[in-house]
């Protein structure tokens, strides 16, 4: 929990209810202090080094042409998305911008299809119509995958609005960066669920990713008021921070908060504190708006990095145990690349095609 | 056939289809308690309460974004703009991301999205109030854009709309919501794409859509007292777009004249001109020529608004131009 | 100060400092506990008449259907205009949406010209191009009349760039209804503002103008957080309410706050108390938002009303002189429309005048 | 001459206005210290400073209404576009205040205001980052709409462009920004409305404007090898727009093609169409041809996005086609 910063009084409350479900489920997982069992955190590790080794072959398919356009990798993010779609059930929907890889791959999206989307090749997750920006799996609950900064945050609370309607005990995951808060769609659409959500007809988790940069520009050289989760204040929407570099502390707020959204239908918002490690997109390759130090420096919170060291402290796993993961982590990301080089080019019909339903 | 008013028959295809399908809502501003800027929605929110007739705050980009959300996940809710003008700021959310949507996602979603409202000037409104925008959205693969107006049309083509799996622009003849006319009874959709004839004729083919249709037919009743034969068509729908009606009009004819009150450059009257050259080259015996709104933002002042839009003796003339009966 | 709130701990503070400069004025002025002299305060009670019974009058112009398209009244909010615009100085810019009678008449634009404007006759002070909507008087500081909710905001700002840019001293009143503060466009504008007033780069006063309406949709049911002002904290911007029916109150807190936006460049907000007691427009007939009752019971704050007890109160005048007040304010508002009347419509040839500059 | 690529030339023009003008000023996203996306405006905040060269935060309607009313009060602002693609979050501002000030004042403002980036596809950055806009944007009065091709023209219009006292829309061919050519030293403004021949011929003429003019250089020679002339023209200025270089080339050719990136439906080719018929509809020997996008929203596929635009063979075929030499 400490790693958990509530912000509101009404919030904090709320948490100290929720901790015992928390622990209960910790309690039958492990006596480590760790809230799920080790197998599960296992897989996780294993989920994040795939992403980290998938995201490292993509960029470098990119550098040497096979991937075209913009390609945006969630180096150094990967514990944020890992944490909160733990806490996915079958109905709900995730929505994110552009730099969606991992939301992708967590939802079960196979790697071979999001490799090959990357590669714009007909066997990619959307048939190679929208490239990294726009990766959608709606059977597992990925509705994109979105390129215009704030643009999609509309849509997740307009999805909120529908469960809520339809009853589904559903909710959205609406992911979006901390370049985004600035633009008035996250406005309008945040004072829209705190309206909606008062009736209960708002079960959305705004999940601010603040990586500190949107793009080259810092939170401080983006807005005068840098505590950026205190903007929902003017919405009427509780929330808080979460050290999004700790896959635990992610996992604990997660369950917690997504569990009220359920049970309330009001939204909550959530300002996950990370860090891009990797560039703005594959072809930033200036980057002077920060320096190498601070880079450095960010380093040694790498969420995969802490994750390890979480885990070894608890006996979880040993080094060998780790290295394997890793390794098949490799043949799992060769595989999609393979896989992608050797995929067909679209069939020339398919770019007439879903421009209109039925 | 009962007599409606086009604000009546709008209003009664979204009550048809609210009672028929319970996804289908309304929201937008002031459209609940208030009763609709235009009274069109007027009463829907005793009907149907609140959850599915929802006021909005004053924030088009923001409330178009989630009626796109809820249209992607099984609902089908018709947004109105209180006026097109307001649109702009909802351009985003209607050209990013409801006209494309589908297409980047490889086909896994759909967009069933009505946004509909007045469009079109007349009541002195000025230049930010004032728009015909029919080419501007038009522009769009994955938009569909109609523009009815008879109360008939209105109808027929807002129950078209709701059922369609794809987001409509509904443009309002928002100068016509009080002229009355014949519905049909019941179930009763006009297809979109299909143009209609709203008058036959044999000498030349006059073309437009919305209130300017009825322009033209008072025009062609006054120059069939010249001796001329005006064939009157009625857009109807502008994306998709019916070339055939208007090719074989014009085939018929040899002559076209197109009238619009938006203005001139890339509009719909450029892309009649063109689609008739192309397809009709050899039947012209004259050029297609068009008449549209001045080339200045609309003004406030009656004689100056009045000098900004189409007017008849201005169609006539041109009419009379494409015979070669006036310079 | 009473009846002017302050939010945050730093803006108290600040008030504390400058309440002897105010207090220095008041005491020169006069001794009964207004912040003016006698003359000057009476001289906006003439205005504020003035106001009411012009619009009044093109109200009946509109019902009588000489005046066309929208017409939004002030009606019960004149004092809000007429305290902040008492701080003008020469080079100021205001700016504010389509509800803008009241901002040019007390700037100085005659009654004939903004009447004429309202006819669309050819001597109004835009030509009869704009109409109501959107009234502009450069020369006398009046930079629109904006028709578009939330449109101006973003320029308004602009506007204290280039007032700080240009080292001018000069600075900006940007007033926006309760209902224009749910758009993005406030958003936006108002983080630029804060940031870049953190540089002295932004002497903007947001003026607020909450008279409890967007149309018929009351601050209620257009957000779930209320405290409208407290918006402002997301963007650094600090602020406070003043009681806008209150002419005193907002003379105070006008003076006050517009040195402080002066001597800083930075941006500041008001949210403003008032109501309307008009229709939304002169069009708006139903009226089925709100009940007779409410709006009776705000009549009792009617700011005219409220500035007669103040004013009789202290002694500064008689009901005599009010009376005559009246009589000659009716003048003024029959020569305008009787002006209006005969004016010619615009020469057609402005049709196409004014589209672009050389 | 000094050689120079597209984006030094616009950098360049920049450069020069800032030096010669304290209230020039640029603003847009990451243009200060990353150096601007695609670099154009590289350098310019070392020589300029943070208060003429302004990163903003991600807000282009806001951002871009901050410079209109900059522009009305005595700054003449460039707005970097990151992307075009970006500015419908800014059409409003663009549409309603900027286009519009000048006339509902009645002239008692100026907006002199550049809004410039980079337009137009060709890198795969499929359907919310690929758009043309110029018919979008030239459709509305009190806007100019330009589209510069060779660095030369990139640098004089630009130039042209700040010292306007109007809104300028100036679209950038993206994928051109590393093009090389001659431009010519110190104050060189290149006028709007004033199209270029690019290329003389008798046969045919082909139109284009921004990357394609470029492809009809390429097919010109083409068919030269055929023994067919074509004359290019580069319309270079959308709004306002050369009919007189148009109309006086077809009457010498009697035949036209005109070429476009964007979506034919109510667009820049239209429009030419449209008015080639109608001023020269006796010296036309075939119809106007026009080639453009797919009606899809750009596809990411390499594969997929050439098909989506116009290319040389389609381009060299249509020509064919307005000649009757191919069906
Ligand atoms: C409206 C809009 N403006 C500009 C861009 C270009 N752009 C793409 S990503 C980006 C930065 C976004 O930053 P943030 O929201 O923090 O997300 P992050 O990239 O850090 O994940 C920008 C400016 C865009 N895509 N859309
Ligand atoms: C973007 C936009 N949407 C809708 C409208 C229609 N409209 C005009 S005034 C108004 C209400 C504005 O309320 P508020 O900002 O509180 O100002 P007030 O009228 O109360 O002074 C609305 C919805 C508009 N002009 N612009
Ligand atoms: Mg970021
Ligand atoms: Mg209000």
């Amino acid at each position: 929990m400490a790693t958990t910063r509530s912000r509101s009084a009404k919030a904090a409350s709320k948490s100290g209810a929720n901790d015992s479900a928390v622990g209960g489920r910790h309690k039958a997982a492990s006596q480590n202090g760790l809230p799920l069992d080790h197998t599960t955190l296992l897989d996780m590790y294993r989920q994040m080094v795939t992403i980290r080794l998938f995201e490292e072959a993509a960029q470098k398919a990119f550098r040497t042409g096979k991937i075209g356009g913009y390609l945006h990798l969630y180096i150094g993010q990967e514990a944020l998305a890992m944490g909160f779609l733990h806490s996915y059930q079958p109905g709900d929907k995730i929505i994110t911008a552009y730099r969606d890889h991992a939301h992708a791959l967590i939802l079960g999206t196979h790697p071979r299809a999001v490799m090959a989307e990357l590669y714009g090749k007909g066997t990619g997750m959307v048939k190679g119509k929208g490239g990294s920006m726009h990766l959608f799996d709606v059977k597992n609950g990925l509705w994109g995958g979105y390129g215009i900064v704030g643009g999609h945050i509309p849509l997740g609370v307009g999805f909120a609005y529908a469960q809520a309607y339809q009853q589904s005990g559903n909710m959205t995951q609406l992911y979006f960066g901390d370049g985004s808060i600035h633009n008035g769609a996250f406005h309008e659409a945040a004072n829209l669920a705190g309206l909606w959500g008062r009736d209960g007809m708002n079960p959305c988790l705004f999940i601010l990713e603040n990586n500190k940069y949107g793009m080259g520009t810092s939170v401080e050289r983006a807005t005068a008021m840098t505590d950026l989760s205190a903007k929902f204040d003017s919405y009427g929407i509780e929330h808080e921070d979460v050290d999004a570099n700790d896959l635990i502390a992610v996992l604990e707020c997660a369950q917690r908060v997504t569990k009220m959204v359920r049970e309330t239908g009001k939204p909550y918002g959530i300002e996950a504190q990370t860090y891009r490690l990797s560039p703005h997109g594959a072809a930033d390759f200036l980057e002077r708006y920060r320096s190498k130090d601070e880079v450095q420096s960010h380093r040694a919170h790498d969420p995969i990095n802490v994750l390890e060291a979480r885990l070894l402290q608890a006996d979880a796993t040993t080094e060998a145990e780790m290295e394997k993961i890793r390794a098949d982590a490799k043949d799992v990301a060769d595989d999609a690349v393979k896989f992608a080089e050797e995929s067909p080019d679209p069939d020339l019909a398919e770019l007439t095609t879903d421009v209109l339903a039925d | 056939m009962p007599v409606m008013t086009y604000r009546e028959a709008i209003r009664s295809a979204m009550a048809d289809e609210m009672t028929r399908d319970d996804s289908v809502i309304v929201m937008g501003e002031d459209i609940g308690v208030y009763g609709g800027t235009h009274l069109v929605t007027d009463g829907l929110i005793d009907k149907f309460g609140p959850k599915r007739v929802i006021d909005t705050p004053i924030a088009e980009g923001g409330f178009t974004g989630a009626a796109i959300g809820m249209a992607m996940t099984g609902m089908r809710p018709i947004v109105e703009m209180m006026t097109w003008n307001f649109s702009f700021q909802a351009a985003d959310q209607i050209i990013q991301n409801a006209a494309k949507v589908r297409y980047f996602s490889g086909g896994q979603v759909t967009v069933p999205l009505v946004i509909r409202g007045p469009n079109g000037g007349g009541v002195q409104l000025s230049a930010q109030h004032t728009h015909s925008l029919e080419g501007f959205y038009g522009h769009f693969p994955g938009l569909k854009v109609v523009s009815p107006v008879t109360p008939a049309d209105a109808k027929g083509m807002m129950l078209a709309s709701i059922r369609d799996n794809n987001p409509v622009i509904f443009l309002e003849a928002g100068a016509l919501y009080g002229t009355k006319g014949e519905v049909p009874d019941g179930d009763f959709v006009v297809p979109f794409g299909k143009a209609r004839i709203a008058r036959e004729g044999t000498d030349i083919t006059l073309i437009a859509y919305g209130r300017q249709v009825n322009m033209l037919l008072n025009v062609a009743e006054k120059l069939a007292g010249e001796g001329i034969s005006a064939e009157v068509i009625d857009l109807r729908s502008i994306r998709p777009f019916d070339e055939e009606t208007i090719v074989t009009s014009v085939r018929k004819t040899h002559r076209a004249v197109v009238v619009q009150e938006q203005w001139r450059w890339f509009s719909v009257a450029s892309e009649v001109a063109a689609i008739i050259q192309e397809q009709a080259f050899d039947d012209l015996d004259a050029p297609v020529l068009r008449v549209s709104g001045a080339e200045v933002p609309a003004p406030y002042a009656r004689n100056l608004e009045l000098a900004a839009f189409p007017n008849e003796d201005q169609i006539a003339a041109a009419a009379r131009r494409a015979l070669y009966l006036e310079k």
